[in-house]
């Protein structure tokens, strides 16, 4: 504060010696914009995917299902992003000519590089959350929830950013003092449904307790 | 320019001498170098963490929390005087009102520092406010203080917009005779908050049931803590305030305060003292014989050597009872060197209060297998400790060189 | 711009800044950051397995099921469905995975430079070196591993001995003296316990629970004899100087002179000869006769058991239905064969020889490498004797010392001849997982992968009621630059030119499951475990009371004090070292600082006039310890209990400047008869420091 | 103030003293389990950070009558918790079904005023930051976030395994809220080689802890203070069981027993 009080004094030197109440103005303008746009800007660290998916061309072309990428495994850990072992089930070779497909097949597919550790989560949670989505499933949403069963997509867009019709991955964003990726979920995000009493149910279950999300 | 005077005097208040500019700043570097000392202890342990201190997993509180509970009880003086002062209207007291103010700010913002270098996650200290449970004594407590600590900052304020050059500023001047006429107000937000959080803090101590030397039920009303801690700041309070003015005086040499005003303060906090013991006194008795065996204790158990001996409590009921007698009975009251004595053994008591709930009350072995533990301070905690003590003299010193805190000074020090 | 003109601007920024959001997210961001610091290591992502192995370090082969996240080892955790250990975990065995990674570790082969330092070479320089030794050494080559279980000891064997030396030896251990008695009693094979099936166990001096044989097998016999909240039905008595974690889950505690174990033996034998317990066997009345001789009283004056208490115990024995009585050494080694003949001659008495819950002839194995001398010559073989033969400059020193896996100059007693055997020795190697003393003291160290990381086998552990065997198969890359031993130590036969007959370790572990009639192929697949019952057939045991009295006449030392050495296996072996987190099971009256403490009844610090927590030093006129006094009533008198597994100089830093070594303060006698070397009784004197 | 809430679930412990022998398999697993940091220099038990600690118990006789028995110390996780109501962040709850007092260090602030009101030592603060030295941060588990200094922990009865066991059941189409005996257990209970632990529901019949706690040798730590635990102790020894509470001389254990 004390800065941008000596750099931006000098312009608005005259205007305030003027007219009495402006500098106050001129001062409550400056805030908000460094407030609202230039300091949280500054505050964000931007960072580029490992690799340029394209989900319109697997998706809509190549007429992959999402779940053949994204699924549950055996004891409930979702497996989020594929292993390279999984790309290369068909990139075993470069099957296009994109210089991004050739790219991941040399530096992931043939060294053995593990792409999954590498790929930035949109909605990476800190280490103390903990979150299952074997209970946050279609199935049991559905219960009451009859949306989700003819569009079970629906119900990963309540948290997940729609990466289906993204023809290159949006820009992943961090904030530089906590780490968090722009799309952590904070915790009234999931009180919208754990603070929820008809979320209470023997059904769900989902009460508010700190340690139902967090380890 | 008057050559006879110090090169500072234009701010001194109106009519009163103060030493030389040379001599202050002398001693504002001694202060210093303690303000130092404790900086770095400081430094340490929010660098890298409280494992710099001597406190472990059984005493989590030690000589800091000792230290704010006593710190607190002894600058109870401000609300206390206030609310007899602007409330009751006992005039007398504004002779010594603003010390008392000065002393509570002091108290209560060198308590609020000691406490976020104890609580492990400073960047987190907001929480309280935030998330607070209201369940918690310590909410209360956190409340509390924030909001008298803000009080008393209004109370300051004031004093220092009369500094002699400030004042001359029609509008300082006029805004400083607006918070005068607002003092009753604040007076009484300061009493009522005051009440509040010296009951919370004693109120945290009475709640812990797992802690046999602490809990209090049953009995008058709960929790028990709750109204000696009130009782015991209102009489330590006063008295501690009279004993930091007449160490003033010793140390400038001049006379601040009537001795009739710090008779009546003695007086009103004997009078106290006298409900705090007869309080004290009960509580004690009942606990020892009621609380403790149907917890399965002796009071014995409670005791341990000589770190933890009785003594401690003996010492520390000994320092209200004495007071009691002499600073109510009007003959030994107006001795001066019994009145300070009087005066002085009161904080003691207080201060060891204090320290028995948080240190001997955690040392205790509540489980039959477990083993007496002891607890020293470490250079750190006292480092500390000599932080805020160094920041409330130069404070203070810095307030008597250039505030007119006492009404009376200019005419009490006239021949000199 | 003037002085209000600036203020009001400075007034309308604050309000401005208070009213964006900037400030308030910073608080926040704050927050979070000082959740997840950048200098406190993050959890792991990844999908949970798990596998089942043993431990390797766990002295007896523990069964453990490792969980792996995202392919590397986080935990140890306990195996139900191994047959042995049947869920019960060991605290050692339990941190086996933070092991693999402690700082301890070593990383890299090692060789000494002429400056005395060790520094990293690659494995092409390491192999070389020690092939270029070992040819040139020829036949003066000695070897002693301290994996007795292990099948990598006949590649170790076979490569000593094929070339002419016989000095290939096992770290001392329990297993010595038992097969000196059991074969002077007249038994066959290797001496079984089939704890599994007592219903009353007297374990004189064996800390079942910690130390002796089978640990985790015997604590889960323990739990299964004794279900939560119900009647015991299997009861328990221990017999040693402290009441130690053996003891503390004992219905009886008999508080016995460490070193008169077989006195107490004969006392019981006393006791339960007199009630009519007799089984005839050749020799019987000689037997009762010597028996006869020790009476409850010169028992009671002898061990310091006190008669009625002897007399509570052997009742209870002779009441059981299938009682077992074990002899052992407090330290694991060290202990006489005459007291293991005694408490043989007592399972006799009772009709317990080859009897289901009793003692059982267990087979020795039938080496499968080439040119290996058979497991029960190498147990034969006197380490101390050649050690002590060789610092007398008897027996000349090896070229080659090769140490697989042990580490004698901790464990072992300081008269030992072991320092002069390294003194002397021309070239020190050290095959081993961590950097021990004696590893330090070796020219060519090399790093061992550890048994999550290589083929490796735990046959019949000394202890077991009937053969067993389990083997350990990689279930992750070994870590850093190490490498599984057995495959070093093939590579280098073959180029040696000595003949082993196996090509890697899967190769020889199939040929050793061949030999069992086990299911190799099964075993690494599933984790299952080989398991045999002994066969009944062996010779009728015979009550050898000559060599009992020969054994009685082993002077022990007049001592104002005697030692009683407190084992705790989750402080880890000689091996492993004091384990990363078993810092905090260490406990205050075990260590205090950087001090050993000494415990000790309070008669005896009443008459040593030391009261708790003063400085002394425990000596035994050569050596002295530091240590810091605590009072324990649970110590005979006249004793100084004294953790063992501390005082380590070498591993790193959880292992170091902790306590004092008691081995130090132990010396060797032979016992008469059999030559073993004994130094399980240590007496001791405490001065004020 | 708090008073006792009735859940359907109480996880609770039923600790057999006399089959505790003082190994540390427990104590080793809970700190690998949890992320407890391993400490160089632990032998001032006060800075040790342990969750679960096994304190030594004597009988206080003098040789030969005495007699040893260990306890192990995990959080009692009280039906009545002094430490809840104390926290002046919420910190710590005890509001979910099961009853387990939740303890969230990233809420903590680190006043240690939970520590204070804990009779048991149950809590524990970070005086320092963890260290791994090494490589051995790479045993972490995925399961528990590591702590940073300055804020408290406890023992959770590794809560964590029963989110573990709650999907488990859900995969398979169980109802995660009757989970079958041993569907959940702590690492403490599954490393304890000698079966002194026992976990499970205390108000399940079908499960072994409900019966065991209604021994006549159990016992509960401190139940005069009204703590009401969920972790109960077992031994036929009645001096193990005095050493379960404070009782004045003529008091018999049992004479104040709340059930």
């Amino acid at each position: 504060m004390e800065e941008r009080n000596h750099t931006s004094a000098p312009e608005t030197a005259k205007k305030c010696c003027c007219c009495g109440w402006g500098a106050f103005l001129v001062g409550l303008v400056v805030a908000l914009i460094l407030g609202w746009a230039v300091l949280p800007a500054l505050m964000q660290k931007e960072l580029k995917q490992p690799v340029a998916f394209n989900h319109v061309l697997h998706v809509d072309e190549q007429g992959m299902d999402c779940r053949q990428c994204h699924f549950a495994g055996p004891d409930g850990q979702f497996s989020g992003v594929p292993t390279t072992a999984s790309c290369a089930e068909c990139h075993s070779e470069a099957i296009g000519n994109t210089p991004e497909e050739i790219r991941f097949v040399q530096d992931y597919v043939q060294t053995g590089r593990e792409i999954r550790s590498e790929w930035l989560v949109y909605l990476k949670q800190p280490d103390n959350v903990f979150f299952s989505h074997s209970v946050h499933s279609v199935e049991r949403c559905s219960t009451c929830h009859t949306e989700y069963a003819e569009n079970p997509g629906a119900l990963c867009k309540v948290c997940h950013i729609d990466m289906s019709k993204v023809t290159t991955p949006p820009v992943y964003s961090e904030n530089r003092l906590s780490g968090y990726p722009k799309g952590t979920m904070l915790m009234w995000d999931c009180e919208r449904c754990h603070a929820n009493p008809n979320h209470l149910s023997p059904a769900t279950n989902a009460n508010n307790a700190c340690f139902v999300c967090h380890k | 320019m008057d050559y006879s005077k110090p090169v500072d005097a234009a701010l001194f208040p109106e009519g009163c001498q103060r030493c030389s500019l040379t001599r202050f700043m002398a001693w504002m570097g001694i202060l210093g170098v303690i303000l130092l000392w404790g900086l770095y202890a400081a430094v340490r342990v929010l660098g890298f963490g409280l494992g710099e201190t001597g406190m472990d997993d059984y005493f989590g509180f030690g000589l800091w929390i000792t230290f704010d509970l006593a710190v607190i009880a002894l600058g109870a003086g401000a609300f206390f005087t206030g609310l007899l002062r602007y409330i009751l209207n006992i005039d007398e007291l504004k002779n010594i009102v603003n010390l008392a103010a000065v002393i509570g700010f002091l108290c209560y913002t060198g308590a609020m520092l000691i406490l976020v270098l104890d609580i492990g996650q400073p960047i987190r200290c907001w929480f309280g406010y935030w998330y607070p449970n209201v369940h918690s004594m310590l909410t209360e407590v956190i409340f509390c203080i924030t909001c008298y600590c803000i009080v008393l900052i209004i109370e300051y304020v004031p004093l220092i917009l009369e500094n002699r050059q400030l004042a001359r500023s029609r509008f300082i001047s006029a805004l400083a005779h607006n918070f005068h006429l607002l003092m009753p107000l604040f007076a009484g937000i300061g009493a009522f908050l005051s009440t509040f959080h010296q009951g919370s803090l004693g109120g945290m101590y009475g709640v812990l049931f797992g802690r046999p030397y602490l809990y209090r039920e049953g009995f008058f009303i709960w929790p028990w803590t709750f109204f000696l801690f009130i009782l015991s700041a209102i009489s330590a309070g006063p008295m501690f305030t009279v004993l930091v003015c007449t160490i003033m005086e010793k140390m400038s040499g001049r006379r601040l305060v009537t001795w009739e005003v710090k008779q009546l303060m003695g007086k009103i906090g004997g009078t106290m003292l006298l409900v705090y013991t007869v309080f004290k006194l009960a509580d004690t008795w009942f606990w020892a014989v009621d609380l403790l065996p149907r917890e399965g204790l002796t009071f014995d158990q409670m005791f341990y050597g000589w770190i933890y001996g009785k003594w401690l409590m003996w010492t520390e009921l000994l320092c209200i009872i004495l007071p009691v007698i002499f600073l109510l009975k009007k003959s030994t009251r107006e001795n001066p060197k019994i009145f300070y004595t009087m005066l002085t053994l009161t904080c003691i008591s207080i201060t060891l209060n204090r320290y028995l709930l948080t240190v001997q009350a955690l040392a205790i072995p509540v489980m039959p297998f477990d083993a007496w533990r002891t607890y020293a301070p470490n250079w750190a905690e006292w480092g500390a400790c000599a932080l805020v003590m160094a920041y409330a003299a130069m404070v203070l010193s810095l307030s008597y060189r250039y505030l007119p805190m006492f009404p009376q000074e200019a005419r009490l020090n006239e021949n000199k | 711009m003037n002085r209000r003109g600036f203020l009001k601007f400075a007034a309308g920024g604050t309000v401005g800044l208070v009213a964006s959001p900037i400030i308030w997210n910073t608080l926040y961001d704050a927050v979070y950051w000082s959740q997840n610091w950048g200098w406190i290591p993050r959890v792991p992502r990844g999908d949970s397995t798990y596998m089942r192995t043993i431990s390797k370090l766990c002295p007896s082969g523990t069964g453990i099921r490792v969980r792996l996240v995202d392919g590397q080892p986080v935990r140890a955790l306990s195996d139900p469905d191994n047959p042995l250990s049947r869920g019960a975990l060991t605290a050692l065995a339990a941190a086996e995975t933070q092991l693999m990674v402690s700082p301890a570790r070593l990383k890299e082969p090692l060789r000494r430079t002429p400056d005395g330092a060790l520094v990293a070479i690659s494995w092409e320089e390491a192999e070389k070196l020690l092939r270029e030794k070992l040819a040139e050494a020829g036949g003066s080559t000695a070897c002693i591993s301290g994996d007795p279980t292990s099948t990598v000891n006949e590649l170790l064997s076979s490569l000593v001995e094929s070339r002419g030396s016989a000095d290939f030896y096992f770290m001392p251990d329990d297993e010595q003296a038992a097969l000196a008695a059991w074969s002077a009693m007249g038994g066959m094979g290797r001496l079984g316990y089939d704890v599994d099936n007592s219903d009353f166990i007297l374990a004189i001096g064996a800390n079942m629970l910690e130390s002796w044989g089978t640990v985790a097998r015997n604590r889960r016999n323990f739990s299964a004899g004794r279900p939560a909240g119900q009647e015991a039905r299997v009861k328990f008595a221990y017999a040693g100087p402290v009441q130690n974690n053996t003891a503390a889950g004992a219905d009886w505690w008999l508080p016995c002179r460490d070193g008169m174990e077989m006195e107490l033996a004969l006392g019981i034998a006393h006791l339960l000869i007199k009630a009519g317990h007799a089984v005839p066997s050749a020799g019987l009345d000689d037997f009762k006769a010597l028996a006869g001789e020790y009476t409850p009283e010169k028992v009671a004056a002898l061990t310091g058991v006190d008669a009625g208490r002897l007399a509570e115990v052997a009742k209870a024995l002779a009441g059981a239905e299938k009682p077992l009585v074990l002899v052992g050494s407090a330290l694991g080694a060290g202990g006489g064969a005459g007291a293991v003949m005694a408490g043989i001659a007592v399972n006799m008495l009772l009709g317990r020889v080859g009897a289901e819950g009793g003692l059982v002839n267990l087979p020795f194995p039938t080496p499968v490498v080439t040119g290996a001398s058979d497991y029960r010559t190498v147990v034969n073989r006197n380490l101390i004797a050649w050690s002590q033969s060789v610092a007398s400059g008897e027996t000349e020193a090896p070229r080659v010392l090769l140490i697989y896996d042990a580490n004698p100059l901790y464990s072992l007693p300081s008269d030992s001849g072991m320092e002069e055997v390294f003194t002397r020795s021309g070239f020190k190697v050290a095959m081993a997982s961590f950097l021990s003393e004696s590893c330090a003291r070796c020219d060519l160290v090399l790093p061992a992968a550890m048994g999550l990381e290589r083929f490796d086998d735990c046959y019949t552990p000394y202890g077991s009621g009937e053969v067993s065997w389990c083997i350990s198969h990689p279930l992750v890359k070994p870590f850093y630059n190490s490498r599984p031993m057995g495959e070093v130590l093939i590579s280098l036969a073959k180029e040696l030119g000595v003949e082993t007959g196996v090509k890697d370790m899967p190769g020889l572990l199939y040929k050793k499951a061949y030999s069992l009639g086990a299911n190799f192929r099964k075993m690494v697949e599933s984790g299952a475990v080989f398991q045999k019952k002994a066969s009944g057939a062996f010779s009728v045991p015979v009550y050898n009371t000559d060599a009992i009295r020969t054994a009685l006449t082993l002077k022990k030392e007049a001592a104002p004090l005697s030692l009683a050495p407190v084992v705790v296996l989750g402080m880890g072996t000689a091996q492993t070292g004091i384990p990363p987190f078993a810092t905090k099971i260490i406990t205050e009256y075990q260590l205090a600082g950087h001090s050993s403490v000494a415990q000790m009844n309070a008669a005896t610090a009443d008459k040593l006039g030391v009261r708790k927590g003063a400085r002394v030093t425990v000596g035994n006129g050569k050596v002295k310890v530091p240590a810091l006094v605590d009072i324990f009533e649970g110590v005979l008198p006249d004793a100084v209990a004294l953790s063992a597994g501390l005082g380590h100089t070498a591993f790193d830093e959880f292992s170091r400047n902790k306590g004092s070594n008691i081995m130090t303060l132990t010396s060797i006698t032979r016992e008469p008869g059999t030559g073993l070397p004994v130094w399980s009784s240590a007496g001791v004197s405490v001065d004020k420091a | 103030m708090s008073e006792v809430i009735d859940f359907k679930i109480r996880w609770g412990m039923v600790i057999d003293l006399d089959k505790c022998t003082g190994c540390g398999a427990c104590m080793v697993a809970c700190q690998a389990e949890n992320n407890l940091a391993p400490q160089v220099d632990a032998s001032n038990k006060l800075r040790a950070l342990n969750w679960l600690t096994v304190y030594r118990l004597s009988n206080g006789k003098s040789f030969p009558d005495h007699e040893v028995a260990y306890l192990p110390r995990p959080c009692m996780q009280c039906g009545k918790p002094s430490c809840v109501s104390v926290c002046p962040v919420v910190a710590t709850d005890k509001r979910e079904e099961g009853g387990i007092v939740s303890q969230i260090p990233p809420r903590c602030i680190g006043c240690r005023y939970c520590m204070a009101s804990c009779p048991y030592h149950a809590r524990y603060f970070n005086w320092y930051d963890p260290k791994w030295p090494g490589d051995l941060d790479r045993t972490l588990t995925p399961d528990v976030s590591t702590r940073p200094r300055g804020v408290v922990e406890k023992c959770s009865f590794c809560h964590h395994r029963w989110m573990h066991a709650k999907d488990a059941a859900i995969l398979k189409g169980e109802d995660p809220m009757d989970l079958p005996d041993g569907a959940y257990i702590t690492a403490c209970t599954e490393a304890c080689p000698n079966g002194a632990i026992t976990f499970g529901d205390l108000n399940n019949p079908k499960h072994k802890v409900y019966e065991l706690r209604q021994s006549p040798h159990a016992f509960r730590l401190l139940e005069r203070l009204g703590t009401e635990p969920q972790v109960y102790y077992l031994s036929k020894r009645e001096w193990v069981r005095r050493q379960g509470d404070n009782y004045l001389e003529h008091e018999a254990t049992g004479d104040n027993k709340k059930v």
